[in-house]
């Protein structure tokens, strides 16, 4: 890690986060003071305010990303800016301290711009709804999280962001708290992050106790220093716990289960958190910790195997889901599943050009989602949908865009992304060649499943109850973020043309000087560069496919849900298990929680008040019995008492004369 | 001849005494309690301690004996119906305990008699020289280094009376002279 | 008289020995009371086997035994007066002197 | 022996005499109070009058102590005035409390007083008794009065039962004291302390042991120890609740105090018999009061327990011997013993006391269950009971504490450490039954239709009051006792 | 100014002043007695004030002659405060204003009674935390017993009285235990001042340390409570009335970690190396179990008290971890299960008082009706599974990384800890918070008073000034633990000597143990 660190003194990257910790205070205030005030008190006037504070806050923080994006671009080193000291722990300081070098400041852009789109949408989308201000609140403090999980320079700082995410998300698919399942949902939530969130930490204090230090940087130089020669064991196993931690927050398998029901928040959260920002927390990890990963070998492979793996299983979860949510949901897990695919075989910049162009079109394809829905009166169902077209031609338009760029139409921003990682995968040559075919089967999955969806809600005939809803289009509160992003997930291509483009690689050059000393770490082990003809017959089988599927999907759903409940019929057994992730959900709840929950209620009353405080009052009980007899023996009784008294003085004669002898 | 004496009144005192633990009738008990007394104070006699050998006799016999006498009297304890009343002689219930106890006494006794080695004297336990009796020892050691315990005697004989007194008045009765009573004579 | 001091211990024990019988077998107060004064009696054979035994070692009378025994006996009067002066106390309640009529008490605990 | 002799004799033990002569003055004033008519009014002063003059008298014992008086026999020394002034506080607690307890024997409270005060006579000769013969006599000065006190409500069933129990069994004791004290002799061919300790050959000799054994076994009779302990619940319970309170301090104090003398002349291998006794004891002692519904009794079964802590201090005494830190740990016997067992006269005296109290209102009132929300409508009398069991149970800031502390610590010192961990285990029990009194007391409600326990007792409320300042006194300022005594 | 003293003393003579109000004049009792805990409250900031946290020895020292014990042992008055204390000592006297006007709503009966307890349980708690003479140290930490049976046993649940015995015995045989071991340590050493037996026993061989460290440690470990001897705690939360229950909790078995730390570790380092690993094993297990616990109970108050065990079982481990971060750690998540779960309990107090039941089962979706209520209980629950920028994640943190230095299995295993906290607490909000409303009776209940929002918001802040900025408090610990860790690595020297030098004969160490 040769890019030095220039100022230290600058405080301004704190107002990044801080910006938005200070519209969630406010309105978090705003929602509090509202909570005094008499229930006929005027809310209307509070309300706007609340979202102004929370977009001005955000185009606050947008402008300091872009500040800083501009700084570098400029030439300048990586910006450091300590505050203070948080943790001594005696043998190092955690100090809050943030950074903003060529990763993080995509990042903050990607989640400062996504997010300001979401809050202008969600100005729109939840009005009317009685925790106005209290959503505003949440989505701020949500965003500021999320940029302190990016800025921070050291794990303890990204730990902060990362629980606080957790937090959250936690908060905000419960936000409808009174349907008590997504209530549950948002505990889901938060424990599985936690099993992550557990495992990560782990991770840190493995790092922590080897390496001494916390800080990327530190971090960073030390591992690829330690991976020249025989790279010790416990790098690998932090470097597989701090996975485990991006399992948990990015929804990869085995840990994936929380994010299909957190579809139970509001949908902008749905855009914000669970498709374009947090869950791409655990590739942003990987990739910022990128050397401590490409000395781990084996680590990076299961990467790439799970990634497939949940590439390909909740993309064919995806295929049988009703829910227009759900479908987005899986396809999130399965599109996150690429982008651990494209870390696993050692595409770092590759990861981060899918993550930055899936936050543009799955952001676009929640809140294009989102409006139907508004417009659907909260039907999510997408065989009671159809033939919106006509209503709502905006969020067609839109929606088709990203459905386009999710499936990997070519030219679309989706596109490139995807291919590259497949040429990637497919450059890797042995084990790779395997995640490439899974990446490459999945693709067509995606494409299915995506003008699928397109064909049950926009196209085909109506089959919604006309005298009951009237499917309207939103207002341009939420459709003017809908075409920015439509803009962003059409063009985003050009982030990353191809080599063969010969056009500059702008996100690959960008992140240079990040994913550098991981690349060099595995320069060694694979160079996998295609000739310019591969790469070509590549671009064209993923164009072909993704066409292909494509079309068909988008012709046999057009008719309506015939070829769905004609799956159905025929298969009832793998549509349910397949519509339900394969059924691990469920396998969870049998094997995992059911269990912990017997034996916490086995422990709590057979062990510890039967064992533990039955010994106790056992103990107890038998000293009564004993006190009982004991004093039963003061009866009165004189003749007993002599024959006690006599005999004891016997006795301590006896015993007398015994020591004496 | 002395000797054979002491075997004889040592036998008289224990058959005696037997006699006080088995005799039905309490009068009885008291006859025989007065035989092993008699038998004791032979022996004291014959030990050499005259003057303990009288108040053997003059205390036991005429103070204590009568006290129990009169006791028995005053509460009819010799008569039949007394007797039937009081369900047999011996504590049945105990009786096993009870001789096991006395019998385990008697037994560590006996054992730490023969285990022990008194140093037997050369010219055999014969009267020393300088009188017949240890009076005079007796008298300078209760007036000399015992003269406490000896006024605490007095003491506990005037406290005894009090008590007695209190003990045996009927109730409600107050009178305010302390006479003496043949509890605290027999003192 | 040549008796070895044994032979007045051993006739001390068992005069002891039966007074201890005497008390634990009895249910009559007063033959109880009769009882104790045997095993005082057996006492102060003790006293003064003790006494004989060392005056005989020393060759001079020695005084503390026979001192003891003059004050046992005198104790001894004591105690029978206070044991009838009870013993009618009790008669005069329960019109019995025996010691199976003493009320049992610690009954209340079981309640507990 | 001449005269001049005589003279010295008496006259050097003038200082060490004078508690036992202001007590019998005080005996023969009563008497003379009592059968004189115009005097009869100042009978209720003497008592105070002459258990003040005699703890004066012991005050000044401990400033300037005589030594060993009239010819070994008797041991005038701080010890024997430190268990003197907890003689007199007894006796003095159990004066106060007499005043309006009886009702029907009210006439008869002359010859309660004069028996009364001859207790304490019979207890100083034994704490200071340096001859078994001085201590015999000491013994009957002792339980003679007792066993008259213990039956002086004659017109109670349980009273007279008590006083006959009490005497039957005492006499047996006596008769196992002497049989014991007759053996030694025989073996030892001395009665004196001093003369026994210069004969400790003699005293192994079986005989001579079998002759300790009963002898120490009379005196653990006397304390209550166990398997000695019987008649403790039955004759704490059936007497006179000032007599009880008497017995359980006095008696107790009395019979340590001689323990402790003898302690030296016991071969040190007793000492873990002993110690074993003395938990097992504290054991016993708790374990049977935690069933009492019967507040005396509760208090009986409790000094049983406290009876073995204080064995375990004797024990500890006992084991030191022929070490070379016998001296210490026979000191800090002593000083254990005396603090504890003034503590446990001013908790258990003050305890019983509000008993009393309690029990003029009703005989039944020594039940535990009619104190119930006893706190809500008598705090004071609450509060103080509640004092008093928590210095029983050795809680900190009272003086059990420091009772307790100096007890381990004694035990701890001669290297008792296990026995020390089971005591103090085994002293979790008593918290459990103490509590339940305070518990009864303050947790639970009073129903309504009981009437409010009468106040118009100034002389009880005193000492009971006096008695909560000592047991304080002890726990935070024990300075002023530890002090001079040490 | 003798600063110590009057801290201890304000509330005890306080306490006399109480008694001296007549009963019936509520108001007054209040308003004087919590005028006298804020009092004691400034105190408590002059401390926090005045304390060096480059001293590493006790300070603010007073010390004066009390009594003398047979044997030539001066038992003196002495207090003083160090790193170790000087977070509990403000600690204490900041909740304890808090506590008593959160009583004022729920104790009615019997008040003066109950004011004058809870000012004695504070100047005894002080007492225990600035004792450094360990008879004056064993005076207190009994003392401090006494009040808490009363408050528990007179203003308690229905189990009340079966919980009080519980609680005292327990608690009680523990310290009897710990009597005969300070009695031996003090006669063994000859003086009874804290720092000089801390010297002395620092220089004893192993077979004198592990005898007297057992002795302490048992009667902490019950304090504690660690994991076998746990039954006394659920029990006695869920019976005491709020205020008892939140000192319980905030103060009341801090006790117990404090008493480990000076008494078992920096005292006895040896032994304490010895002693690490079943120390962490305890305490992890008691991590686990405690979440099991909570996990199975439908009482709320029984949940956040099995989650106590839980909390506990961390600082235990981060203590016996014996590393720098876990020491830390451990005194600070002491100061922060103080509050936060201080916190919970005030608001299930709160709850209480409007509805009376304290089972899961009887609530449901009163976000709704208690905004305020849920907000408060949320950002408690957040506080107690550590979440970070609160301030259990620091300590939770730290006694992790400590711990992990010294035993990564046993940190591996306490970690799930962190997930069965989220587990047992989102569960309890969600039956308690979420949902519809299904009792009628909840359809009215009040939200917070201005008085409750009061005593909470402090508590609050000051997680969140923690959880922010933990360096004032940790630095002010640091320079006393170094001397332990000084202490702990002359120890460990001496062992690795002692095991070198007794290998010849057959491993030793283990069965010198």
């Amino acid at each position: 890690m040769d890019t030095t660190i220039a100022e230290t003194g600058q405080l301004w990257p704190w107002l990044i986060p801080g910006l938005p910790l200070m519209g969630a205070l406010l309105t978090g205030a705003m929602h509090l003071a509202g909570l005094r005030r008499p229930k006929n008190d005027d809310k209307a006037t509070s309300k706007p305010l609340a979202a102004n504070i929370a977009i001005l806050a955000m185009a606050a923080a947008f402008a300091f990303s872009i500040k800083g994006f501009l700084a570098l671009r400029g030439g300048e080193a990586n910006i450091l800016s300590t505050s203070y000291d948080w943790i001594p722990t005696g043998d190092f300081t955690v100090s809050w301290s943030l950074m903003i070098d060529h990763l993080s400041s995509l990042m903050t852009l990607v989640v400062t711009g996504v997010g300001l789109l979401i809050h202008i949408y969600a100005a729109g989308y939840m009005k009317g709804d009685t925790g106005y201000a209290k959503f505003f609140a949440y989505l701020n403090l949500f965003v500021a999280m999320m940029l302190m999980l990016v800025l921070s320079d050291n794990m303890v700082g990204t730990f902060v962001g990362w629980e606080g995410v957790g937090l959250c998300s936690y908060l905000l698919i419960g936000f409808w708290y009174k349907d008590s399942w997504r209530a549950e949902a948002a505990q889901k939530a938060f424990v599985v992050n936690r099993i992550g969130d557990a495992a990560f930490l782990l991770g840190m204090f493995i790092l922590a106790t080897t390496l001494g230090s916390l800080d990327y940087s530190a971090i960073n130089s030390e591992a690829s220093l330690l991976a020249k020669p025989e790279l010790p064991w416990k790098l690998s196993l932090a470097a597989l716990l701090l996975f485990g931690g991006a399992c948990g927050k990015s929804a990869q398998i085995p840990l994936f289960v929380w994010l299909p029901d957190a579809m139970a928040g509001p949908t902008p959260v749905s855009a914000l958190i669970h498709a374009a920002t947090m869950v791409t927390s655990g590739v942003y990890l990987v990739v910022r910790l990128n050397p401590l990963f490409a000395a781990a070998p084996l680590v990076l492979t299961l990467i790439g195997a799970i990634g497939a793996a949940t590439a390909f299983v909740a993309g064919t979860s995806a295929l049988r889901q009703r829910d227009l949510k759900g479908v987005l949901a899986y396809s999130t897990v399965s599109q996150l599943g690429y982008m651990f695919l494209a870390l696993g075989v050692g595409a770092f910049s590759s990861a981060i050009f899918h993550l930055v162009t899936h936050a543009f079109f799955k952001a676009l394809l929640f809140l294009a989602a989102g409006s139907v829905i508004h417009g659907m009166n909260k039907e999510q169902d997408m065989h009671k949908m159809g033939g919106l077209k006509a209503h709502m031609p905006k969020t067609c338009l839109t929606f088709i865009a990203g459905a386009a760029a999710l499936s990997g139409l070519p030219l679309m921003s989706g596109f490139f992304s995807k291919d590259e990682i497949l040429a990637q995968a497919f450059a890797g040559g042995g084990v790779s060649l395997i995640l490439w075919a899974v990446g490459l089967v999945t693709a067509a999955i995606t494409a299915t499943y995506t003008w699928r969806m397109v064909a049950l809600v926009f196209f085909g005939k109506e089959r919604f109850d006309k005298q009951a809803v009237h499917p309207h289009e939103s207002g341009a509160l939420m459709t003017t973020p809908l075409f920015v992003l439509a803009l962003l997930s059409v063009g985003g291509g050009i982030l990353g043309l191809p080599i063969v483009f010969h056009a500059p690689h702008i996100l690959g050059e960008w992140l240079a000087p990040v994913v550098e000393p991981g690349q060099a770490i595995l320069a060694a082990a694979h160079n996998g560069h295609l000739s310019h003809l591969t790469e070509w017959i590549l671009l064209g089988v993923g164009a072909m496919i993704a066409l292909g599927c494509a079309h068909l999907a988008f012709h046999a759903h057009r008719q309506g849900t015939q070829s769905d409940l004609a799956f159905e019929t025929k298969h009832p057994e793998l549509a349910l298990s397949l519509s339900n992730a394969w059924g691990i959900d469920r396998a969870y709840q049998v094997m995992l929680v059911q269990p912990v929950m017997t034996a916490a209620s086995a422990i709590s009353t057979l062990f510890d008040l039967a064992l533990i405080d039955g010994a106790v009052n056992g103990l107890g009980r038998f000293a009564q019995r004993l006190g009982q007899r004991v004093s039963r023996q003061a009866s009165g009784h004189l003749g007993a008492y002599g024959l006690t008294i006599g005999g004891a003085a016997c006795a301590l004669a006896a015993i007398w004369m015994w020591i004496g002898a | 001849m002395v000797d054979l004496l002491f075997y004889v009144a040592a036998a008289v005192s224990v058959l005696c005494a037997l006699g006080v633990v088995v005799s039905a009738n309490p009068v009885q008990s008291v006859m025989m309690l007065l035989g092993s007394f008699t038998g004791i104070a032979l022996i004291y006699l014959l030990a050499g301690f005259q003057f303990l050998a009288a108040i053997q006799i003059l205390v036991y016999g005429g103070a204590i004996m009568v006290l129990f006498l009169f006791v028995v009297m005053l509460l009819n304890q010799g008569d039949p119906v007394a007797l039937a009343r009081e369900q047999g002689v011996l504590h049945k219930e105990q009786l096993a305990g009870g001789l096991a106890v006395a019998g385990s006494a008697l037994a560590v006794l006996l054992v730490a008699v023969a285990r022990t080695d008194l140093p037997r004297p050369i010219f055999g336990y014969l009267w020393p020289e300088g009188g017949l009796d240890p009076l005079l020892g007796m008298a300078q050691a209760m007036f000399g280094p015992y003269v406490l315990a000896f006024e605490g005697a007095s003491v506990l004989l005037l406290a005894t009376a009090v008590g007695v007194m209190t003990l045996a008045k009927r109730q409600r009765n107050k009178p305010v002279a302390a006479a003496s009573t043949s509890e605290e004579a027999s003192a | 008289m040549n008796v070895p001091t044994e032979h007045l211990l051993i006739l001390s024990a068992i005069l002891f020995a039966i007074g201890m019988g005497g008390f634990l077998l009895r249910r009559n107060m007063i033959v109880v009371l009769m009882s104790i004064e045997l095993m005082l009696n057996a006492a102060n054979l003790a006293f003064l086997a003790g006494a004989r035994q060392h005056a005989a070692l020393a060759g001079h009378w020695v005084a503390e035994g026979p001192v003891m025994v003059t004050f046992v006996i005198a104790v001894a009067a004591v105690e029978a007066a206070v044991g009838l002066a009870l013993v009618i106390a009790f008669y005069r309640r329960k019109q019995t002197v025996s010691l199976d009529r003493l009320s049992p008490t610690g009954a209340a605990s079981k309640a507990n | 022996m001449s005269f001049e002799s005589l003279q010295d004799l008496y006259l050097g033990a003038g200082p060490a005499l004078a508690p036992l002569l202001w007590l019998t003055g005080g005996l023969l004033a009563v008497l003379i109070a009592e059968i004189t008519p115009g005097l009869t009014r100042l009978r209720p002063a003497v008592v105070p009058a002459a258990l003040l003059g005699a703890a004066w008298s012991a005050g000044q014992l401990i400033a300037e102590p005589s030594g060993l008086v009239l010819g070994g026999t008797f041991m005038g020394d701080s010890q024997t005035g430190a268990f003197t002034l907890i003689f007199l506080g007894a006796t003095l607690l159990a004066w106060g409390q007499a005043r309006h307890y009886y009702g029907q024997e009210e006439p008869f409270l002359g010859e309660h007083d004069a028996l009364l005060i001859t207790a304490p006579i019979g207890m100083i000769l034994m704490a200071g008794a340096q001859d078994l013969i001085v201590f015999f006599i000491g013994l009957e000065l002792l339980s003679i009065p007792l066993y008259c006190l213990a039956a002086f409500r004659r017109t109670r069933d349980d009273s007279v039962e008590a006083g006959l129990r009490y005497f039957i069994l005492g006499a047996f004791g006596v008769t196992l004291f002497l049989m014991g004290a007759g053996l030694v002799y025989t073996t030892a061919g001395t009665l004196n302390i001093e003369g026994l300790g210069d004969a400790l050959v003699a005293l192994t000799t079986p005989l001579g042991s079998v002759g300790m054994a009963l002898i120490l076994a009379s005196l653990l009779f006397k304390a209550g120890v166990a398997p000695f302990h019987l008649w403790v619940p039955d004759v704490y319970q059936g007497s006179p609740t000032p007599i009880t309170t008497l017995m359980a301090t006095g008696t107790k104090a009395a019979a340590f105090a001689f323990l402790l003398r003898l302690a030296p002349i016991l071969p040190s291998e007793a000492g873990l018999p002993l110690g074993i006794i003395g938990v097992a004891t504290l054991a016993l002692g708790n374990l049977g009061a935690l069933v009492q519904t019967d507040l005396k009794r509760l208090l009986a079964w409790s000094g049983i327990a406290h009876a073995g802590l204080l064995l375990l201090v004797i024990s500890a005494a006992v084991s030191a011997a022929g070490t070379n830190q016998q001296a210490e740990i026979l000191n800090a016997a002593t000083s254990a013993l005396l603090l504890y067992l003034l503590a446990y006269a001013f908790a258990a005296g003050g305890a019983l006391g509000l008993v009393a109290w309690m029990e003029a209102d009703g005989e039944d009132h020594t039940q535990l269950s009619r104190w119930q929300g006893l706190g809500s409508v008598r705090p004071g009398v609450a509060a103080g009971m509640t004092l008093f069991l928590l210095s029983l149970g050795g809680i900190p800031a009272t003086g059990g504490f420091l009772g307790k502390w100096l007890a381990f610590s004694t035990a701890v010192r001669a290297d008792m450490l296990p026995l020390a961990v089971l005591g103090a285990l085994t002293s979790v029990i008593a918290l459990g039954y103490y509590l339940r009194v305070i518990i009864t007391m303050w947790m639970k409600p009073r129903p309504e239709s009981w009437a409010i326990p009468s106040m118009n007792r100034p002389l009880a409320a005193f000492l009971a009051g006096f008695c909560a300042a000592m047991v304080l006194a002890l726990g935070l300022i024990p300075g002023f006792v530890l002090g001079p005594l040490f | 100014m003798p600063l110590l003293t009057l801290i201890v003393f304000t509330p005890l003579i306080g306490a006399i002043l109480i008694a001296l109000v007549p009963v019936r004049e509520v108001r007054v009792l209040r308003g004087v007695s919590f005028g006298i805990t804020l009092l004691t409250a400034l105190l408590g900031f002059l401390v926090w004030q005045e304390f060096d946290p480059n001293q590493a020895a006790f300070q603010l020292t007073e010390s004066r002659p009390w009594f003398e014990l047979p044997g030539a042992l001066a038992v003196n008055y002495s207090l003083g405060i160090d790193g170790i204390s000087i977070l509990l000592v403000s600690l204490t006297a900041f909740l304890m204003p808090l506590v008593l006007v959160s009583a004022s709503q729920s104790i009615t009966t019997r008040v003066r009674e109950f004011l004058v307890w809870l000012l004695i349980m504070e100047a005894g708690m002080l007492g225990v935390f600035l004792a450094t003479d360990i008879f004056l140290f064993y005076v207190f930490w009994e003392v401090s017993l006494v009040p808490l049976y009363f408050m528990l046993g007179i203003w308690g649940g229905e189990r009340r009285l079966y919980a009080t015995l519980k609680f005292f015995l327990f608690t009680l045989a523990g310290s009897l235990v710990m009597l005969v071991g300070v009695i031996a340590l003090v006669y063994l050493s000859g003086t009874l001042d804290i720092a000089a037996l801390t010297q002395w026993a620092g220089t004893q061989p192993l077979e004198v340390q592990g005898w007297l460290f057992a002795a302490f440690a048992l009667a902490f470990a019950i304090k504690v409570p660690l994991l076998p001897f746990h039954t006394w705690l659920p029990d006695a939360h869920t019976e005491a009335p709020t205020a008892g229950s939140v000192i319980l909790a905030g103060v009341l078995l801090k006790m117990g970690t404090y008493g480990l730390l000076r008494f078992g570790i920096a005292m006895f380092p040896l032994a304490a190396l010895e002693a690490s690993t079943l120390f962490m094993i305890l305490g992890a297990l008691g991590i686990i179990y405690g979440a099991f616990l909570a996990m199975a109970q439908t009482d709320v108050k029984r949940l956040i008290a099995c989650s106590s065990v839980s909390h506990l079982g961390f600082v235990v481990l981060g203590m016996f971890a014996l590393t720098g971060a876990g020491l830390r750690g451990s005194v600070l998540q002491m100061v922060n299960h103080g509050l936060s779960t201080g916190l919970l309990f005030l608001l299930i107090g709160m709850i209480y008082e409007r509805r009376h039941s304290r089972e899961l089962a009887d609530y449901g979706g009163i976000a709704k009706v208690m905004p305020l209520f849920a907000f408060f209980f949320v950002f408690s629950v957040l506080s107690s599974v550590g979440l970070p920028g609160l301030n259990g994640f620091v300590g939770e943190w730290l006694i992790l990384l400590g711990a992990f230095e010294a035993s990564p299995v046993l940190t591996a295993v306490s970690v799930t800890g962190v997930i069965f906290g989220a587990v047992y607490l989102l569960r309890a909000t969600r039956l308690m918070l979420f949902g519809e409303i299904t009792h009628t009776e909840n359809k009215t209940l009040s939200d917070l008073t201005p008085r409750e929002l009061g005593v909470l918001t402090p508590i609050c802040l000051l997680c969140l000034v923690i959880g922010v900025m933990p360096g004032p408090f940790i630095q002010r610990t640091e320079a006393s633990l170094a001397v332990i860790e000084q202490r702990l690595d002359a120890a460990r020297d001496q062992q690795a000597a002692r095991v070198e030098l007794d290998l010849p004969d057959d491993q030793k160490p283990e069965s010198a143990r």
